[in-house]
């Protein structure tokens, strides 16, 4: 094999979905055209320019970066290996990009509003709650994107929102749980899990203490069985395959945004079909929620309904 | 007893021995070479300039330990003095409008001074009330990273970014590279700190005084030194190297403060440990501390291209530390650094 | 809706683990060990929780395993510390990164994951619900419903202190810690109270660390203990390591956790919530410390 | 020549065999041959490091011969442990107290020697009266439930008697038991040793207070240099002889001159050391020291020495006047003191008198390394530092390779003379002095009191603290008694006599007690 494809995480990628998905969109596109995928990952901010650097230096053709810890590696890399192409997943830059450097950006406040709309029409105590792992303008995509569902449905409703934090917010479950298991205390009786690695924390506390929960990228119904309602599906997987045969074919510093109109965002009741049914997520038995959001989400792809990016909001 | 218990050691030791082994059998030599390229080798040297990077980093933050515990303070706080050195130094490079060399200047003074004070504060609380300085400057630590992260995620992020992360420095103030490698100009910085720290405990009074009431507290007081002064000069020289060395992390590679960029590589445990393998001597602490930073890029290339995770490395800083805790724990008891 | 029945019931979880190890803690300092590896032995001990869990389904299994790695641990640190008389400090050090380097070793070796571990095969250690007990407001939630381990905790506290005082191997554990030598010309050898105590300790620590990974919650992540074993062995030194004394403080501290997940609702910054543990552990120990002759500070 | 002759004496009811031991490169025993008869009272002298508690030690069973063995009662016994030897009927009274300071006394006494009910819980009960009924048997009046740490000295010393008695001890070994008593004391301790050899049990007491061996042995060994040299019946010899078999030659008399000048050099009023509570740990001291002078301090330890040393060296705060040089330097620090010509000799070797893992030649300009002999610009002047060192190794008889050994490696002698030669190369106009011999052997002793006589002929005033009274006898001119803080009595050279010294350190007024 005479082409490889080097895949550069932030963490390791454990359970996280995120990367996971990342990992099978890079595995899928090497396949696709018979390419060697190699995985590094990095444990610290240095590590990822270090990765990079070996990336570029074992002369790799693509090179896969995710998330935004990748921004200042990359645009420091790209331009001393003119020969590989570099793919910033999740993040972008507001620089100016050398042509080897290109973008796939996701719109997770999409789903993440159909999330909170979904928790607003099923809320019985009216109050719901959303974790996240670090309060930072990123990660407000996701909490933000949930109110503003949930305020466009009912602004009666409550919303809580909690983050991870300590020492390790994005892969830190048992101070997820903790904070899910005091949202239930607050009231909350539908929980959107946007906590990255943290996750796993909240659906225990689904499953202790009865609440119900959302997640986010892949579907982890089955993760969570009878407690969780749907998932924000971010196709990172596709992300990658699709943009990687861009840049193969030739492109020069794409950008591609993905939301609910490309398919990169989603949910499991946007989905539908066979997909839906087998899924294992609460809202399969719930035809009426899920025809309502099937039309809200065709209202966004539409245009009729804006759902703000809170990140440029900032 | 000792005979008991090395009888189940013993075997113990040789199954892991045994075990690490094992894994690396079939690759030993691939694995060899790969540590050796991934600590020395890689496109134009690369790795060896990532190795050199890292030794400036663990060489600063040896030297601070190095200064406390040559004077028998087991000041262990390098982490928090490291961290607050780096946010300020970010701080003062984003937000100063000065021309290019002034800020640099004011960020590496505000990064030293501020680290000196953390150091300090330790001090203060040892003295003022009698907190070990072992357990106050450790817990000092926690605040201090809370404190950048804070920082970071709040008032000073980058709203560009997603990242928990400082804006860019000014571009023109940061450290230069050396031409053609990743290498900046901070591991000069460092390593003229680092022999001046050499020489004068050697040739000055000062080190004497300092090398003197590190053996011996009361030593030091009946000889009528200024004790006083010294434990808190000493302090404040730590901690201002381990701000220097936050400032070269900032200015030099990243070019802004990341959250966790100075805790998630365990640089000051590290550090520790290269002052301790040297046997606190200072002219041995460089050569330690390039050790540990061979064998982090080195188990990291090993990853990369064979497979062999990384934390080989650590374990093995590990082992190496436990078993050199017999002959550098005398030295450390020398220092009357025995916890108690 | 601050003192929610929620809060009551996350008070035992959280100081658990840290009771546990501040008790080992104890028995170390009365022996004159200074074991600062608390961290790293618990860390070892959730790792062995959660394998033994995984691969028997059965919590007390894990609870097992984790207690042998726990006795495992003490021993290499009595090896290192006692039998070959390497330098606390340096020996903890040395234990704290291997331990660290060690279980993300292992977590890769033996799941082949990285970073985290989870998996419905891993089952939570079975709790001790009370019945109607469970009803009484603020009591109710605080004692029913909690892991054998909360229980153990607090039965433990009971039972050490008595072993202190009363028993045979208390009193040599007090003597080994007072002089040494002085052990030697009675004929009982210190060094093998004093590894015995370094074991008891690396016990109680992968207790603790149980309690994290096999009840708090059902998984183990890469540096789990996160900071508890500081936080235990500063219980321990503002006691005195006085057993009666640690309860409370333990309890004290977990409250002050407790709080710190509520204290966002309030729209505090998280980060000043996460550091009050470790400011209130510095001003604590200032008040304590102020009037006492440097005990620790040599 | 120690081969007993077994038709005249008692049996041995052990015996060391011909035992060997090194430590590293000293041979601290070589060949050494020991035996202990049923009843009798053994001395064991010889000079520091002669080998005494190490042979002792392997009797005890903590320490592994290299060599030769133990026989109990006649037949070959390896030692394991004390725990060996304890069975065997040994009990053994420590160089150091082995003691537990927070625990109480019962609980010091029963260490390792626990009867336990099933549960392991110990019978303390029992135990209580089986101690209680060795003390009334002695008059010891020891309170069973006060802690260690709270007990005076003599009491400490019988808490390690009980000990070996309760475990019911056939052999008694006393390894200079009365270094830390008053004459008093050690005249009570020598009373209940009597008593024991009177009900059968043997005593082997090692000291170098060659009086108490003349009183109280039967027989006496003396070990030089790790080796047996001699054999003595206590009616067939004298305190000459035993000294000159000691030390291996004739040891040379110093004789003290009164150097005393009029002038005063030290002036003391009413000097307090507050202690945070209770009441004061040095009461109105007062007294003046002219040149020349020495100024002896007697008191059994504890009772205000400390303070008083600390408080004129500038090491702890108080309360009062101390002239020096014409100035009151009370409120000086340990620097500017130094300065203006006060010098100090620490007792505590290891910690304060020596940096003990800095070089001789770093020990040796403590205190003057900022002064411009030693240092220009703030810079160490190598050159000078050596030369000054190698002077003073020479001139103070220093036994080292080089300057630049550390002196951790030196010997205790050769350590306290490195003391010496810093302190004394001052040329400190007054000099205060602690315990200048602990550890020391007989012949560095010599040499450091001839040092000490010159330098008060030379005009210096010298304080000098001594728990040793033959060496304040032999130096001071005057000697004051501290006794609870207080400065209880002076007696001038020509009154000084044990039993009276003895008498006022152990509380009574001069007056009555002479
Ligand atoms: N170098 C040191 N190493 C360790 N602990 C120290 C050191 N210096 C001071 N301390 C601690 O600070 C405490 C207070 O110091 P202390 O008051 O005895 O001396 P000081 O006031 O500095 O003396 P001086 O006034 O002569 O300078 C000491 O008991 C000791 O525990
Ligand atoms: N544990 C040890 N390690 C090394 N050397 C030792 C040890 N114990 C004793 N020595 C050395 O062995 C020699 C004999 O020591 P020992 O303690 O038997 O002398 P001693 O006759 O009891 O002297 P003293 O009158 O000072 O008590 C000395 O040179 C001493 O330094
Ligand atoms: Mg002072
Ligand atoms: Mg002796």
């Amino acid at each position: 094999q005479d082409k490889s494809i080097i895949y550069v995480t932030p963490n390791p990628i454990g359970n996280n979905p995120f990367l996971v998905l990342g990992q099978e969109g890079a595995e899928a596109a090497g396949e696709a055209r018979g390419a060697e995928v190699i995985t590094y990952e990095s444990d610290a901010p240095q590590a990822m320019l270090e990765n990079l650097y070996a990336a570029a230096s074992v002369g790799a053709d693509i090179v896969v970066a995710m998330s935004f810890s990748a921004v200042d590696g990359v645009m420091e890399v790209a331009p001393t290996a003119p020969d590989t192409q570099f793919l910033l997943v999740d993040a972008c830059t507001d620089q100016e990009r050398p042509d080897n450097v290109h973008c796939a950006v996701f719109r997770e406040h999409e789903s993440s509003f159909l999330m909170g709309a979904i928790a607003a029409m099923t809320t019985e105590t009216g109050t719901v709650g959303v974790i996240g792992p670090i309060d930072i303008p990123f990660m407000h995509r996701f909490t933000d994107g949930f109110a503003a569902g949930v305020a466009h449905v009912d602004p009666e409703v409550t919303v809580e929102t909690r983050w991870v934090g300590g020492q390790n917010p994005f892969s830190d479950p048992v101070r997820a749980k903790e904070q899910a298991l005091a949202l239930d205390a607050a009231g909350a009786d539908v929980i959107y899990a946007a906590a990255a690695g943290g996750s796993f924390g909240v659906y225990e506390a689904a499953a202790e203490s009865g609440f119900v929960t959302m997640g986010v990228d892949t579907n982890l119904c089955g993760v969570a069985p009878g407690t969780m309602y749907d998932v924000a599906l971010k196709r990172v997987d596709q992300a990658v395959l699709q943009s990687i045969e861009a840049i193969e074919a030739g492109e020069a510093a794409t950008f591609a945004s993905y939301g609910l109109a490309e398919g990169g965002m989603s949910a499991m009741a946007v989905e539908g079909g066979d997909a839906l049914a087998e899924s294992g997520c609460l809202i399969a038995d719930d035809a009426e929620v899920a025809a309502e959001i099937r039309s809200l989400a065709e209202q966004i792809v539409a245009g009729e309904v804006v759902v703000d990016d809170p990140m440029m909001a900032n | 007893m000792n005979a008991s218990l090395r009888v189940l050691l013993v075997p113990l030791a040789l199954v892991a021995a045994g075990l690490l082994a094992l894994l690396a059998f079939d690759a030993t030599r691939a694995a060899v070479a790969a540590f050796l390229d991934g600590a020395f080798g890689g496109r134009n040297n690369f790795n060896l300039y990532s190795t050199l990077g890292r030794f400036s980093i663990l060489l600063g933050l040896a030297m601070s330990v190095l200064v406390s515990f040559r004077a028998g303070l087991l000041n262990i706080g390098a982490e928090g003095q490291l961290v607050l050195g780096g946010l300020t130094a970010a701080l003062v490079g984003v937000y100063l409008p000065a021309p290019p060399l002034v800020v640099a200047l004011a960020a590496l003074l505000a990064a030293m001074a501020v680290g000196a004070g953390w150091a300090v504060l330790a001090g203060l609380i040892e003295r003022g009330a009698n907190v070990p300085l072992l357990i106050g400057s450790l817990l000092l630590n926690y605040p201090a990273s809370y404190i950048a992260s804070y920082a970071v995620s709040h008032p000073f992020r980058d709203v560009n970014s997603g990242a928990t992360q400082s804006f860019r420095i000014m571009g023109e103030a940061s450290l230069p590279r050396f031409t053609g490698t990743i290498l900046d100009y901070g591991i000069l910085l460092i390593g003229g700190t680092a022999l001046l720290v050499i020489l004068l405990e050697r040739t000055s009074v000062f080190g004497y005084r300092v090398r003197m009431q590190g053996y011996s507290y009361p030593f030091a007081r009946a000889s009528g030194y200024p004790t006083h002064k010294l434990y808190y000069r000493t302090l404040m020289i730590s901690g201002a190297i381990a701000g220097m060395t936050g400032f070269v992390a900032v200015f030099g590679m990243n070019q802004r403060y990341i959250d966790g960029m100075l805790t998630a590589p365990l640089y000051a445990w590290t550090g520790i440990a290269a002052v301790l393998m040297a046997a606190i001597i200072p002219w041995a602490t460089p050569l330690t501390a390039f050790f540990f930073a061979a064998l982090a890029t080195g188990a990291i290339g090993m990853e990369r291209s064979v497979g062999i995770p990384r934390e080989v490395g650590q374990i093995i800083q590990a082992v190496i530390v436990l078993y050199l805790s017999g002959v550098a724990g005398k030295m450390l008891s020398n220092l009357g650094g025995k916890g108690r | 809706m601050f003192f929610d029945a929620a809060l009551i019931e996350s008070i035992p979880r959280l100081f658990t683990p840290v009771l546990l190890a501040a008790i080992g803690s104890a028995l170390c300092d009365r022996a004159n060990v200074f074991n600062i590896a608390l961290e790293g032995m618990m860390l070892i001990g959730a790792f062995a929780a959660v394998v033994g869990t995984f691969y028997t389904g059965n919590a007390l299994a894990g609870l097992g395993l984790a207690i042998v790695s726990g006795a495992l641990s003490g021993l290499v640190f009595a090896y290192f510390g006692v039998t070959r008389g390497g330098d606390h400090i340096i020996v903890s050090i040395g234990f704290n990164v291997l331990a660290i380097g060690l279980t993300a070793f292992l977590l890769g070796r033996i799941f082949g994951v990285s970073g985290q571990f989870d998996d419905p095969a891993i089952v939570q250690l079975p709790r001790i619900h009370l019945g109607p007990v469970a009803d009484i407001p603020l009591i109710g939630p605080f004692v029913s419903g909690q892991s054998i381990l909360v229980w153990l905790a607090i039965f433990l506290v009971v039972a050490v202190t008595w072993l202190l005082k009363n028993h045979k191997y208390g009193l040599r554990l007090r003597a080994a810690g007072q002089n040494a030598a002085a052990m030697r010309t009675v004929g009982v050898s210190p060094e093998r109270v004093k590894t015995a105590a370094v074991i008891a300790c690396g016990v109680l620590c992968a207790m603790g660390g149980a309690q994290l990974s096999i009840s708090n919650v059902t998984l183990f992540t890469e540096g789990m203990s996160a900071g508890r074993g500081w936080i235990a062995l500063v219980i321990m030194m503002m006691c005195s390591a006085r057993l009666p004394w640690i309860l409370p403080t333990a309890i004290l501290f977990g409250l002050v956790d407790a709080f710190g997940f509520r204290m966002q609702g309030l729209g505090l910054p998280q980060q000043l919530t996460e550091s009050m543990p470790y400011v209130l552990a510095i001003v604590v120990l200032m008040l304590v410390f102020r009037k006492r002759t440097a005990r620790y500070a040599r | 020549m120690t081969v007993p002759d077994t038709e005249t004496s008692p049996p041995a009811v052990c015996r060391l065999n011909g035992v060997s031991k090194a430590f590293g490169p000293t041979k601290a025993l070589q060949d050494v041959s020991i035996e202990v008869r049923e009843g009798e009272f053994l001395a064991l002298i010889g000079e520091n490091g002669a080998g005494k508690s190490t042979a002792m030690s392997i009797l005890f069973g903590l320490l592994e011969p290299d060599e030769g063995g133990v026989e109990i009662m006649g037949r070959p016994r390896k030692m394991r442990s004390a725990r060996d030897a304890i069975a065997a009927g040994l009990g053994m009274v420590h160089q150091h107290f082995m003691l537990y300071p927070d625990l109480t006394v019962l609980e010091n006494i029963i260490v390792g020697q626990e009867d336990t009910g099933r549960s392991g819980r110990i019978a303390l009960g029992e135990h209580r009266a089986a101690a209680q009924r060795i003390l009334q048997e002695f008059d010891f009046s020891i309170d069973l439930d006060r802690k260690v740490a709270d007990l005076p000295v003599d009491a400490r010393q019988q808490v390690e008697i009980v000990k070996l008695l309760y475990r019911g001890a056939s052999v008694v070994i006393l390894d200079e038991p009365t270094a830390v008593l008053t004459p008093q004391e050690s005249i009570a301790l020598y009373k209940m040793l009597a008593r024991l050899q009177a009900q059968g049990t043997s005593i082997v007491l090692i000291t170098h207070k060659l009086d108490e061996v003349m009183d109280n042995a039967d027989r006496i060994l003396v070990l030089r240099r790790g080796r047996l040299v001699a054999e003595r019946d206590a009616q067939a010899t004298d305190k000459t002889e035993l000294a000159e078999l000691m030390v291996g030659s004739n040891i040379e008399i110093i004789a003290k001159r009164d150097a005393t000048r009029p002038d005063v050099a030290l002036s003391i009023r009413d000097l307090t050391v507050r202690r945070r509570q209770g009441k004061a740990a040095l009461a109105e001291v007062s007294f003046d020291v002219r040149k020349g002078e020495i100024f002896g301090i007697a008191g059994v330890s504890g009772n205000g020495q400390k303070e008083l040393v600390n408080a004129l060296v500038g090491l702890e705060d108080a309360e009062g006047a101390v002239q020096l040089a014409g100035r009151d330097v009370l409120g000086l620090d340990v620097a500017a003191r130094r300065a203006l010509g006060l010098g100090y000799m620490a007792e505590d070797r290891m910690a304060m008198g020596l940096a003990q893992p800095a070089t001789i030649a770093e020990n040796l300009i403590s205190g003057r390394e900022g002064t411009t002999d030693f240092s220009s610009r703030g810079f160490l002047d190598k050159r000078r530092i050596r030369d000054f060192s190698r002077d003073l190794i020479a001139r103070f008889d220093i036994r080292t390779p080089s300057e630049r050994h550390r002196a951790a490696k030196l010997s205790g002698g050769n350590q306290q003379k490195v003391v010496v030669a810093r302190e004394l190369s001052a040329r400190p106009a007054v000099l205060v002095i602690e315990n200048p011999c602990w550890g020391v052997d007989v012949g560095a002793i010599t040499f450091i009191h001839k040092q000490i006589l010159e330098l008060a002929e030379m005009g210096c005033a010298i304080v000098l603290v001594s728990s040793d009274l033959e060496e304040l006898f032999a130096l001071s001119d005057r000697v004051g008694v501290l006794c609870d803080g207080e400065l209880t009595a002076i007696f001038e050279r020509g009154e000084l006599d044990a039993i009276a010294v003895g008498a006022a350190m152990s509380g009574q007024r001069k007056d009555t007690a002479a």
